[in-house]
């Protein structure tokens, strides 16, 4: 579990960053638009780039406070950097830039096992490669391997999956997870993706011009996303196979039966299921293409931007769905009504 | 082709050792002092700049003399050698000394110009790795700069093959003992009929400092290959 | 052990001394140092090694002797010699007033070479030196005026007699009277450290030896 | 139009490297994994690399042909690029970047307006600034606008918007695709996304571990995504607004009204509609939250992957719709047959 | 303090033009050499390198009468210039040239080093944006090769202001027209007494380099910030 609690302000050039927080827990996101000083952020924490003033922090002790002068250096910190681009060492082999950081680490320090990680991150091909010789995805997982290999006490990830495709990219995300909870190593994670966000992180911290506007959890900023139209909310539900059925897949879910067209090889799995990809019927439906209808009960109807969310209770699950305005009129949506969740087998979307 | 004299070989045997030893000797030193231009942030950095610059602005003979005046045996270092029964003057380690302080501006300057353009990012990196500024130093600064490493060698070791000013009054000119090819060179200038020799002994230097121009871009070159 | 400061110009006459001394006695050994006579003369006033040293003028030599480290007492003069002016064959030179017609004269820089030096008393005693002096190139040493006569660079070069029997091309055009330049001797002494070597001082007998006297003049050099 | 045609092989380490197109048309899209050679294929066609054999023809004449020795110099393809990394001079400030291109091309061939260009990529902020003091996201957007004013005949962009938020990303396609289309420069396209592509390319060429694969169509690359679950097809829609009505937007479709409840500003737009979001019904079901409801007719069920595409034809336009297999049989889908297409207002995506 | 005498003066003076024109007039040349070193596929690489280093691994006097072998009267290069009334043994031009020649391996080398590290994808994406190489090498190359050239220019500045062998026989050593301060130097050194003249003119040329460093390291910081 990390704590970390941070006062600081920076001016750059012409540019002036200041944030205040503090947090705890294992994962935190960092959410702006472009420019709008993430990347800073990350220099500052690990030691990179010195702040004007304030204080850092991490689980009580301070690592950075401009009142007592105290400074650590970036290698005391142990605070581990994945680089928006890699910067991996260029007169190294792969193999000696994963290791790099992982020979520097106290034998009782290094948790993660070298093979389990190339393997995740599919790195075996490349370990005898120069850097110079790896397309720019290649580099990044590289680089990823290599802070990871550090094992340090908070890892600071800017972009991490940038350049990944997407099949790497979820193929990646869930063993990161496993990693960064096994071993309890807390992040911070920046990205411009939503769903990376949701994936990764609890809380999130929001950035603008250089300022920490907000702070909110990832939950939130993801129902917030529903009244912005890149993609609504996403509901994530992991499930459990029940079996495999003339080619679609059960799994349960909250005391149900979910019916998807697209499973998987493993048991248990993360779907996303997006609010706008959830229907509501009053009555029953005779005669639908969509496989997967749930009794529900209305728990609450909040406006989100020009949409209405509609927080469902399902069997003592939650769902989110998201409908216009004139259905609650219809429907007669209000808090206790029941109704009829209709969910295609195809929305969901395997995530790991 | 060229007849030399045992003397004569003497003199290349001894230069080559001379160069050699010069060049390894100061290789640490060069790198640590280039290192503290580059990197530190002394407030003496303009004045240590010049002072190693100093060999360089001066004749090669003022230099012979300055060092002579530390190291012979009325000078301060010179009585502390003594003391330990250690001789440098007129020994082929004079010749060294002296090869070194005027090759040593060369060889900082060199290593200077590789390191200033090192990636901030690559130092930074392995910084958040664990690695502390010596082991930075070491496991990515000195790699990188490697190439410009060669370069200020390779320069330097070419400079101490020509070197004379400063060896004459060091080491003075004694053959067989601490006369180099640039000594030897001299003694046949005022000699009559003696420019063929003194010719010969040029393409002798220019044959050992090619050789360790082919040697250095082979270097480089696996280096490169090492990298991939 | 013996460690001699042989002048630069004196090179090839000592090589042939210590050569042939060496015959007679291979007990000893001789570590000649040649350079220019203020270099030899810096180096033992600091403390380098030295028995005897060879001076191509008593400047350096009366220099070390008053710094105490040669013993003014063992100071004999070795060998002399004479300034002549070299050029080249056709050149219509038969006396100093000749020179004014020329246009570039090489010689030692007066300053610290002591044949240039000699070289200004003669013409300054001639009375042609302020007519001459943008006509001077002026040269590190005796050989460096020399190379230059020699390739035709200057049209001729005050130089020693010992040093134009090494011309190739330039040829003694003219002997300068001894009446119009102070003697060129060439002093030897022992220093202090080399009274006390035995070696030295036997080396030191030598060089006044009849057998040493020959080798000298057959090099050029003037013994009295 | 651009005409080219491609036909080269490489060998790199231990990497061996080939392809072989041609290709008419203005937009070309390279897809694949990472490290199957994408970033290869351009630096062949930019002149960057030297191909072991082949040849390359743009627009009938030669740039490169192993046989008689051609090889013209990059800076004569005049082929822009556009890297993965941005690779801004370091010793110029944003505006000598930005102008590097557009200084050495002669001014009749200058057809893109600075200003236009700058304010299309919200460069403004940025023109005095030293590229060192950019974020990762400006670096990449100052790259792109360097490569466009150069207005070169062809333009290979690699992974151009990666590092841009999904907000700035869907701002500028619109505003790419203007440029490309109105000054006509043609270009090829690398990405890892799929919608991006789908908006930005006709045909791609698929790559896998060096090799080009095949060549599809966008479309026919986005339906066969359907069947491996990231996302599945998307419809691609463009709409004109009829009027706005009780917070939902109408607008106008091959002669039917779409009530979105996220229109925007323009009068038309892009959107967005995933084949997984169109739910079949064979009548008209009563009392739903979804507010589209289409008259349409089956044209084709097809196999993808584990789902089934039906294409449908609704009053002259085309839709994809994804189903599983049970739903054939319950709802008798085949050829011909009428059915009504459901549609919730807010699972459109406005892209642009 | 030091009671120069005119011609001391002058040979300050001097050193300071001479030392100067050498370095402006060497810098095309050593960038188009480091270019071709660095860049460039021709096959006599390693002899043109050998070639440019020759001067350092001679003694500087042997260069000097090199250098009188071809621009003498008697020499091919000095007959030519002979024929259209340009004379350049004895006068300050042959000690720039002296300085040139000595100097010029040194600013090869430093400038080569830079470019040797310049990324090959600004290169790249320079070539991509429609420049020629030559244009790249005027819009790119020189300009990230700035500091290298910078530093090897302050070097060379340095080394033509210690120059002495090959400028005293290509020039001689004429007070007041090709006397410069290592030449003054020596003529001190070569008199008894002669010491604290000579060392007085020695802190004018350390004087002289400092002031050039400052300047470098003044242009290196306003070349930063003007990159910002
Ligand atoms: N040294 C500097 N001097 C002046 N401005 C700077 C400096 N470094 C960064 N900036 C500016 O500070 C702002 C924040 O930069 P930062 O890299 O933190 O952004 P970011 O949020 O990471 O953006 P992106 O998502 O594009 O990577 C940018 O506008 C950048 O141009
Ligand atoms: N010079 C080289 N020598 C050997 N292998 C190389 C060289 N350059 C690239 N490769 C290899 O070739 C393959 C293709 O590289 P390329 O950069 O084209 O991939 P890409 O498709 O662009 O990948 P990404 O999407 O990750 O950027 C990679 O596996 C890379 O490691
Ligand atoms: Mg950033
Ligand atoms: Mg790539």
């Amino acid at each position: 579990m990390m704590k970390i609690d941070v006062s600081l302000s920076k001016r750059l050039g012409d540019f002036d960053w200041q944030a205040r927080f503090s947090a705890e827990g294992g994962q935190l996101g960092v959410f702006g638009p472009s420019g709008s000083g993430k990347s800073t952020l990350m220099n500052l924490l690990a030691g990179l780039l010195k702040p004007d003033s304030g204080h850092i922090r991490l689980d009580g002790s301070p690592i950075f406070e401009s009142a007592s002068s105290i400074n650590l250096p970036p290698e005391k910190r142990r605070i581990g950097v994945v680089f928006q681009h890699a910067h991996l060492f260029p007169h190294m082999g792969v193999r000696r830039n994963l290791l790099y950081g992982f020979r520097r680490t106290p034998a009782n320090e290094r948790r993660i096992d070298t093979n389990d990680l190339i393997e995740a991150l599919n790195l075996g091909p490349l370990l005898d490669r120069g850097v110079k010789r790896l397309s720019g995805g290649e580099r990044q997982r590289v680089a990823l391997g290599r802070t990871l290999l550090a094992c340090p006490r908070l890892i600071l990830m800017d972009e991490p999956l940038t350049g990944l495709d997407e099949g790497l990219k979820y193929q990646i995300i869930p063993y990161l997870k496993q990693v960064f909870n096994r071993f309890e190593i807390p992040y911070i994670f920046i990205s411009h993706s939503l769903n990376e966000m949701r994936l990764m992180t609890d809380r999130v911290l929001e950035f603008a011009q250089g300022e920490m506007t907000g702070e909110v959890s990832s939950e939130l900023l993801a129902r917030r996303g529903m009244g912005t139209g890149q993609g609504g909310y996403s509901n994530l539900m992991e499930m459990g196979r029940l079996r495999e059925d003339d080619g679609l897949y059960i799994y349960r879910w909250g005391g149900q039966e979910i019916c998807l067209s697209n499973g998987g090889d493993q048991d248990t799995g993360m779907f996303e299921i997006m609010s706008k990809d959830i229907t509501l019927f009053k009555r029953h439906p005779e005669a639908s293409s969509a496989r997967n209808m749930l009794q529900c009960r209305v728990v609450k109807v909040f406006e989100a931007g020009n949409r209405i969310g509609v927080e469902l209770d399902c069997h003592g699950q939650r769902l989110m769905s998201q409908v216009v305005g004139s259905a609650v009129r219809d429907l007669g949506l209000e808090p206790g009504s029941a109704i009829i969740a209709v969910i295609k087998a195809s929305a969901f979307r395997r995530l790991y | 082709m060229f007849e030399f004299s045992p003397t004569d070989w003497q003199a290349i045997s001894l230069s080559a050792q001379v160069a050699i030893t010069a060049t390894a000797v100061s290789l640490p030193f060069g790198f640590m002092a280039a290192y503290l231009l580059v990197f530190s942030r002394l407030p003496g950095k303009a004045l240590l700049d010049s002072l190693i610059n100093l060999p360089l602005v001066l004749p090669p003979v003022v230099v012979g003399y300055l060092l002579l005046l530390s190291l012979g045996s009325e000078g301060w270092l010179g009585a502390m050698l003594a003391k330990v029964g250690i001789r440098i003057i007129f020994t082929w380690k004079a010749a060294v000394i002296a090869s070194m302080v005027v090759g040593f501006p060369l060889l900082v300057r060199s290593i200077r110009i590789g390191m200033e353009q090192i990636d901030d990012h690559l130092i930074q990196a392995s910084r958040t790795l664990g690695a502390h500024w010596h082991d930075t130093l070491l496991s990515v600064i000195l790699p990188l700069s490697g190439r410009a490493i060669l370069a200020g060698a390779s320069l330097m070791f070419a400079r101490s093959l020509g070197e004379f000013g400063a060896t004459i009054i060091l080491a003075g000119n004694i053959p067989g003992v601490t006369q180099t090819i640039p000594l030897a060179i001299y003694d046949y200038t005022s000699t009559p009929g003696g420019d063929r020799m003194a010719l010969g002994l040029c393409l002798v230097s220019i044959v050992l400092s090619f050789g360790v121009l082919v040697l250095n871009e082979g270097l480089v070159r696996r280096f490169r290959k090492g990298v991939k | 052990e013996v460690r001699l400061s042989v002048a630069a110009s004196m090179t090839d006459a000592t090589r042939e001394l210590i050569a042939t001394y060496q015959k007679q006695n291979a007990g000893t050994t001789l570590y000649p140092n040649y350079a220019a006579s203020g270099s030899l003369a810096r180096q033992i006033e600091l403390g380098a090694p030295a028995d005897i040293f060879i001076s191509a003028n008593p400047v350096w030599m009366t220099y070390l002797v008053n710094k105490g480290v040669v013993a003014a007492e063992t100071i004999t003069n070795f060998a002399r010699n004479s300034l002549v002016f070299v050029g080249k064959k056709d050149l219509q030179v038969t006396s100093l007033s000749d020179l004014t017609k020329l246009e570039r004269i090489a010689v030692g820089s007066p300053k610290s070479v002591p044949a240039g030096q000699y070289a200004e008393q003669a013409l300054k005693a001639a009375g042609i030196f302020d007519v001459l002096q943008n006509k001077l190139i002026m040269a590190k040493d005796v050989r460096q005026a020399l190379m230059y006569a020699d390739r035709g660079e200057a049209d001729g070069a005050f130089v020693y007699n010992t040093d134009a029997l090494l011309a190739r091309k330039a040829k003694i055009l003219l002997q300068i009277p001894q009446s119009l330049y102070d003697e060129v001797v060439y002093p030897v002494g022992l220093t202090t450290v080399g009274e006390k070597n035995r070696a030295a001082a036997d080396f030191f007998d030598y060089l006044k030896s009849a057998e040493a006297t020959g080798i000298l003049q057959e090099y050029g050099f003037v013994v009295k």
